[in-house]
């Protein structure tokens, strides 16, 4: 009987409600350490599994990819902790956090139904805590409605299998549609990702640092689990290119960064189910590195604007070039991004390619990677590059050390498992040598081509896309707007049902009994 | 016989269902729900009912009596009934107060 | 220790005829004897639900054998449901002390016909002597729904008395259809005695109990009068008729369904199909005509109805797990919707707030209160870790498991409209005060009643596994009809 | 109007119909149980010593089903003086003849003897509690028509008064009850600790059957009149 880290995390964060001042920002760092190492040292074969309401919960059920993934999650929140320490954040903040890191890491071991359902709510309840402290309350209420929803397909779907195997183990036989529909909500996937683009650029960035990192991946992640056999490669690759090249049309770094976030996950998404082994090892390898590298840009959006009030690259307009720190680990978190030999994108890009069956696919995603590589070279031109004509503001501040301590181990690590990726590929007992002359030349061709394009005819190109592509947030609120004007016709009319006057309601017991024992009278 | 009892208690039950259902005025519903109740009185006493019976108050000369339960029963729910029409008429009189109309179809500022 | 079944209805009667007496020491002296004797009640029916284990307590009241009298049975299932119904009184009472402003003697004179009438209801086991309870309890209710002497009050009053008189009838119908072709009221009995009916008597009889209960307990045809007299009664009475009336009322369509008819009846003439469709009907109905309430406790009312939705369907379902759930989601709506309810009723007393958008920025005016609601809000939404999630999972599962797809759909989609609902309350709540508002405070009696249902939630939870041996073992009892039968019969 | 008179009638014929078929089947009206419930009438003598059947089963065999019927007959009292106090009386605004007065007031002493009579006789002859009630109630109903209208109104009893006496005769059922719990172990039961059973058919018979008589014909006419008063008028 073991529990698993997540669930020790969960267990033991409402003890930050009792911690003083400082002590509240140490403890969170602690506790992931702690999960870390109890992580590290917690044996293969243990489980934990409890009778609880006729069913057995299955708490812990070792998954060699979860296992994996549990380090990550663990990992960056020890990085985040550190990041916010000079934030005024109260204790409740880093309780609801401490919830979202746990469920996010306990969620990853469990072995049935139930618990994976109660984990996957605390996911979203304890954003919506955290939410709640950032954003208005009705964005709030959207993005739980948007929960609800997925949660809510999520329910059907565990119930028609539960009708049909009449067990809780943690496999689908039926209904993959409504564990599709919730997957997608969580993990922000394109038709569905309205709630992750109107909600990130609205709140702090240091929490949307918290909300890209668990959310989405726990999302995504469930694709392995719970639909191993659903093949979504040319689907994947269309959300990597749409979230491109929405992106590109962005110029708030938080939006483009969101939309990234949507279009990695395509790559994610396109791989995680194949059948070929490398494929998807590097899905897991790309999960992994989104965390960091997602998760460090984020840290840098964060920082760019509380250096200079906003997040906006045309506003920025490279003021940030007096921090060398901060470009260099920005060059390092978009090199990852981009898939730069040497750093941990391109292994899992490459590997993801080498998973691939379908070429449509790699075209898809090759165009991807290009349009990757040309809106970060965007991020670092406006942001460091370019020159800024304008007079400069004489801001003194500083980016503290703690924010350097925690952006270099992000970008350590991320250096570290691009330079040996066996640190995480041999765990999966496979050894694969990508620092050939052939993926290292398919990895840096896009960025060449990308570079050039930037050159010769970025302001050309950015204006095609502006033409091109419609605007998705319209439909969306036109469509919301059509069907809440339906149901308030249908709710109207029912009200006008109920019309108060008692003898309408006898007509219907009358008509009900007359109904139900005429139906007596001819079963009998 | 008994299609004739039968179909009289059935006749005043739907008599004093259908008053319910189309009568407007809230104290003529109060005579139609009497008049559903005395159905049911009277399909008490016919359970109970012998041709040859007494009443059963037990006495030496006498050898068949009806069946006292029934009566008992019937007893008790012309009290209850009588409650329940007594408390009608009482609603009937205060909302008389508050709205000034015994219509029942002008009581409706509680829907939707 | 049979006695105690008697004293736990009688004593209630018994203070209901005294109050009159200490009219004028009410407040303060006679309060107390209130309390203690809640207190002592309380505490009794905990010792009987411990104390009687496995075995069914037959009391004959008058000492009259079963063929002749009239008897009180205690099983698992009454004793369960009458503990429960003693807490949930015994904190109904120190809100009511805090809430009723004028007139203590007859308000709580009715209260105290309530608890008997509701107590006789759990524990009688004569068909007839149910009747009785049964009326006392509705024309208790009838007047306290209509307590506050406002129009509202009276018009919804006076709908839920047409209504429930004509569901008084239909039960007696019932009852003297039973009797005039067994000869007798005592449900064991008669259970015995149900072949000498014809199907066709027999399938008339259950329409009339199910016609007749389905409107007391506020089924989907017969729903209206809920919403109108939950929202109008005093808000002690509202909780009092949602969390704990209309239950009781559902389980004596239980008690006497099982015992009478067996579960195989309802089997055999597919009655799962009526069930279903009626919780359904419920279900949407209920949830969708809580979207567009402008008042806060008419909102809570009609969200009670989708509840009594999902009971039925899980009851429906004849599922192990869907029964079990149903039961347990009786508690958890009981615990959760009382607490809805004090807060509204506190509200209306500190306040006089009624409709949803004046609750704005309540947060900042009151904290405790507003978290509360929230902690509610989310156990009828069914969040995880909280009470109401475990039993719409139980129901969820059963039914599905059952093969009925679509009312496990229609249960999911319920528990997303009732977000929305409940979401917008808790927006209007949260909305940041453009000047500050002066905080209020509230009453210990009313602060009390409403942590212990939060309390009530959080150990219906944590107790969970205990609580769910005692229901499934309860599931099974009512199952199998024939130990009921031959504990009375053999008694 | 939302549903036609047309389709209720539909509806109402169909249910005749359907019930019409549902008591075909019903076991003939003069239907004997047998054994099963002439039992009240072989052994009822035996078992209460009364030889009023209807009163033995109300007031014994049945007697809890009596006390819920006094119950609802106390809430409904409750209930309608709480709801409906009328101040003044819509009509008989003048006084009464005195032809009518003193016919009434010499009436009235009778009439009282009456309902005693039925409440004390109640379980050797035709009549009991409830129905002796309903004529003490009748007393206090045609003193206050006769005399409580108009100038100079008199009343039998004042409002408070009869509910004290409502009170006592709903405690006093209960009182009886639980006597029965200490005496006999059963709530109830019929006990000859109090009062001798006595021989059959004599004046004091039936051990506590007698007694629940008076305390329910007190709380029904009590009842009654209190009822009565508040639909009507009330001070």
């Amino acid at each position: 009987m073991t529990l698993s880290a997540g669930i020790l995390i969960l267990i033991l964060s409402p003890g930050v409600i009792l911690c003083k001042k400082r002590w509240s920002k140490i403890y969170p760092i602690l506790l992931s350490l702690l999960g870390l190492i109890y992580h590290h040292f917690l044996s293969v074969e243990s489980s934990f599994v409890v009778k609880f309401f006729g069913f057995k919960l299955n708490l812990f059920s070792y998954r060699l990819s979860g296992d994996i993934l549990t380090y990550a999650f663990l990992i960056f929140g020890l990085c985040v902790y550190i990041f916010l320490w000079s934030k005024e954040k109260d204790r409740f903040y880093y309780m609801f956090t401490l919830w979202q890191v746990g469920a996010a890491a306990a969620i990853l071991f469990v072995g049935d139904f139930l618990s994976f359902f109660i984990f996957w709510e605390v996911i979203s309840l304890s954003s919506v805590c955290i939410l709640f402290r950032e954003a208005g309350l009705s964005l709030t209420g959207r993005y739980f409605i948007y929960q609800m929803f997925g949660t809510v397909s999520l329910l059907i779907g565990i119930g028609l299998n539960y009708a049909h195997t009449g067990g809780m183990d943690l496999q689908v036989n039926t209904g993959q549609l409504f564990f599709w529909l919730a997957i997608m909500v969580k993990g922000g996937v394109i038709p569905f990702h309205y709630w992750l683009t109107s909600i990130y650029p609205e709140i702090r960035l240091e929490t949307t640092v918290f909300l890209s990192a668990y959310t989405t991946k726990v999302g995504i992640y469930s694709l392995a689990i719970l639909l191993p056999l659903m093949d979504l490669q040319i689907f994947g690759g269309l959300i990597a290119v749409i979230g491109v090249i929405y992106a590109l049309k962005q110029h708030r770094m938080s939006r483009l960064l969101a939309f990234h976030l949507i279009s990695q996950m395509g790559y994610v998404i396109a791989s995680i189910n194949s059948q070929i082994m490398y494929g998807q090892i590097g899905a897991i390898y790309h999960l992994i590195n989104n965390i960091f590298y997602k998760g460090l840009l984020f840290m840098v959006a964060a920082l760019l604007m509380d250096l200079f009030q906003t997040d906006d690259l045309m506003i920025i307009r490279g003021r940030g070039r007096r921090y060398l720190p901060l470009f260099i680990i920005t060059l390092i978190a978009a090199g990852s991004i981009v898939g730069l030999p040497g750093l941990n994108g391109f292994i899992s890009k490459s590997l993801i390619k080498k998973g691939l069956t379908n070429s449509l696919t790699a075209n898809l995603l090759t165009i991807a990677g290009i349009g990757t590589a040309l809106s970060f070279i965007k991020v670092l031109y406006y942001g460091f590059l370019c020159v800024n004509d304008q007079k400069q503001s004489s801001n003194s501040l500083r980016v503290k050390w703690h924010q350097y301590v925690s952006m270099s181990i992000i970008g350590l690590v991320c250096c570290l498992i691009g330079l040996f990726p066996f640190l995480v590929i041999s765990r999966f007992d496979l050894t694969v040598n990508l620092f050939n002359w052939t993926d290292l030349w398919k990895g840096i061709w896009p960025i060449i081509l990308a570079v050039i394009l930037f050159i010769t005819c970025f302001p050309q190109l950015n204006k095609l896309i502006l033409q091109i592509t419609p605007d998705l947030e319209g439909v969306f609120v036109n469509a919301r707007r059509i069907i809440l004007v339906q149901i308030n016709l249908g709710l109207k009319h029912l009200q006008r049902l109920h019309s108060g006057n008692v003898q309408h309601y006898l007509v219907w017991i009358v008509l009900t009994i007359l109904i139900l024992w005429t139906y007596i009278a001819i079963m009998v | 016989m008994e299609l004739i009892i039968n179909s009289t208690i059935i006749i005043l039950f739907i008599l004093g269902l259908y008053g319910l259902l189309t009568q407007r005025n809230i104290i003529k519903l109060a005579i139609c729900f009497n008049i559903m109740e005395a159905s049911i009185l009277i399909f008490f006493l016919t359970v109970g009912y012998k041709p040859e019976g007494s009443y059963p108050i037990i006495r030496p000369e006498v050898d068949s009596y009806v069946q006292p339960l029934p009566q008992a029963l019937a007893l008790t729910a012309i009290v209850i009934g009588a409650s329940t029409t007594a408390l009608m008429l009482a609603f009937a009189i205060k909302l008389y107060k508050r709205y000034h109309t015994l219509d029942i179809d002008k009581l409706r500022r509680l829907r939707g | 220790m049979n006695h105690i079944l008697i004293w736990l209805i009688v004593s209630p009667i018994f203070l209901a005829a005294v109050t009159h007496f200490i009219k004028k020491y009410l407040v303060n002296f006679g309060f107390l004897i209130f309390l203690s004797v809640s207190i002592v009640n309380t505490c009794l029916s905990l010792l009987v639900f411990l104390e009687s284990g496995s075995d069914i307590l037959v009391y004959r009241v008058g000492n009259w054998s079963i063929y002749k009298g009239i008897i009180l049975v205690a099983d698992k299932m009454s004793l369960f449901f009458l503990l429960f119904m003693q807490i949930i009184f015994f904190f109904s009472l120190l809100f009511s002390k805090g809430y009723v402003k004028n007139d203590h003697g007859t308000f709580f004179s009715l209260f105290y016909l309530l608890q008997a009438g509701l107590t006789g209801m759990l524990l009688t086991g004569d068909l007839f002597n149910l009747y009785v309870f049964l009326e006392i309890v509705s024309i208790v209710a009838y007047a306290l729904v209509a307590y506050d002497k406002t129009d509202h009050g009276l018009e919804a009053g006076f709908k839920y008395l047409v209504l429930g008189s004509v569901a008084s009838l239909i039960i007696l119908w019932g009852i003297g259809i039973i009797y005039a072709t067994t000869g007798n009221l005592n449900l064991a009995i008669v259970a015995g005695l149900m072949q000498n009916l014809t199907p066709l008597i027999k399938g008339g009889v259950f329409i009339f109990f199910f016609i007749g209960f389905g409107i007391k307990f506020a089924l989907f045809p017969f729903h209206p009068w809920l919403a109108d007299a939950h929202a109008s009664a005093p808000s002690p009475i509202s909780a009092l008729l949602s969390g704990v009336m209309i239950k009781i009322q559902l389980y004596s369509l239980i008690r006497i369904v099982t015992v009478l008819y067996g579960i195989d009846y309802i089997h055999d003439l597919k009655l799962n199909i009526v069930f279903m469709s009626l919780g359904v009907g419920s279900v949407l109905i209920g949830h969708l005509m809580a979207l567009k309430q402008t008042n806060l406790k008419r909102m809570l009312a009609y969200s009670s109805i989708a509840h009594i939705g999902y009971i039925v369907i899980g009851l429906g379902s004849i599922s192990p797990q869907g029964v079990v759930g149903a039961f347990y989601h009786m508690l958890n709506h009981g615990v959760l919707k009382i607490g809805l309810f004090y807060f509204a009723g506190t509200l209306i007393y500190h306040l006089n707030l009624k409709q949803i958008k004046d609750l704005k920025s309540l947060f900042w005016r009151n904290p405790f209160l507003s978290i509360m609601f929230c902690i509610f809000a989310l156990g009828m939404i069914g969040i995880p870790p909280l009470n109401g999630f475990f039993s719409k999972w139980l129901i969820i599962m059963g039914v599905a498991d059952a093969g009925y797809v679509i009312p496990a759909v229609i249960i999911a989609i319920g528990s997303f409209l009732s977000l929305i609902y409940y979401l917008r309350v808790v927006v209007i709540m949260f909305e940041p005060a453009r000047k500050l508002e002066e905080r209020f405070r509230i009453d210990p009696f009313f602060a009390i009643p409403i942590g212990a249902m939060v309390v009530c939630s959080i150990l219906l939870v944590v107790f969970g596994s205990q609580i769910h041996l005692i229901l499934h073992e309860i599931m099974l009892f009512i199952r199998d009809n024939s130990t009921y039968i031959q504990a009375v019969l053999y008694s | 109007m939302l549903y036609s008179r047309t389709v209720i009638i539909i509806m109402l014929s169909g249910l005749f119909l359907l019930a019409l078929l549902t008591f075909a089947e019903l076991p003939p009206i003069f239907y004997d149980f047998a054994d099963k419930t002439s039992v009240y009438i072989q052994e009822g003598v035996v078992d209460t010593g009364v030889t009023n059947q209807v009163t033995a089963i109300l007031f014994d065999y049945r007697g809890f089903d009596t006390l819920g019927e006094a119950t609802v007959i106390f809430a409904a009292a409750l209930i309608i003086s709480y709801f409906a106090p009328r101040k003044k009386a819509p009509m008989l605004g003048v006084r009464l003849g005195v032809l009518v007065r003193y016919g009434v007031a010499s009436i009235l002493p009778f009439i009282l003897i009456f309902g005693m009579y039925i409440i004390f006789f109640g379980h050797i002859s035709p009549g009991g509690g409830f129905t002796g009630g309903v004529v003490l109630a009748s007393i206090v109903i045609i003193f206050d028509i006769t005399f409580g209208f108009g100038q100079g109104r008199v009343h039998l009893l004042s409002r408070d008064t009869k509910k004290s006496i409502e009170s006592i005769g709903l405690v006093m059922f209960i009182l009886i009850g639980i006597w029965g719990v200490f005496f006999e172990g059963a709530f109830l039961a019929n006990s000859s600790t109090l009062v001798e059973k006595g021989t059959l058919g004599e004046f004091v018979s039936g051990g506590m059957i007698p007694i629940l008589n008076i305390a329910s014909g007190l709380k029904v006419g009590a009842g009654l009149a209190i009822i009565f008063n508040n639909l009507v008028k009330e001070n």
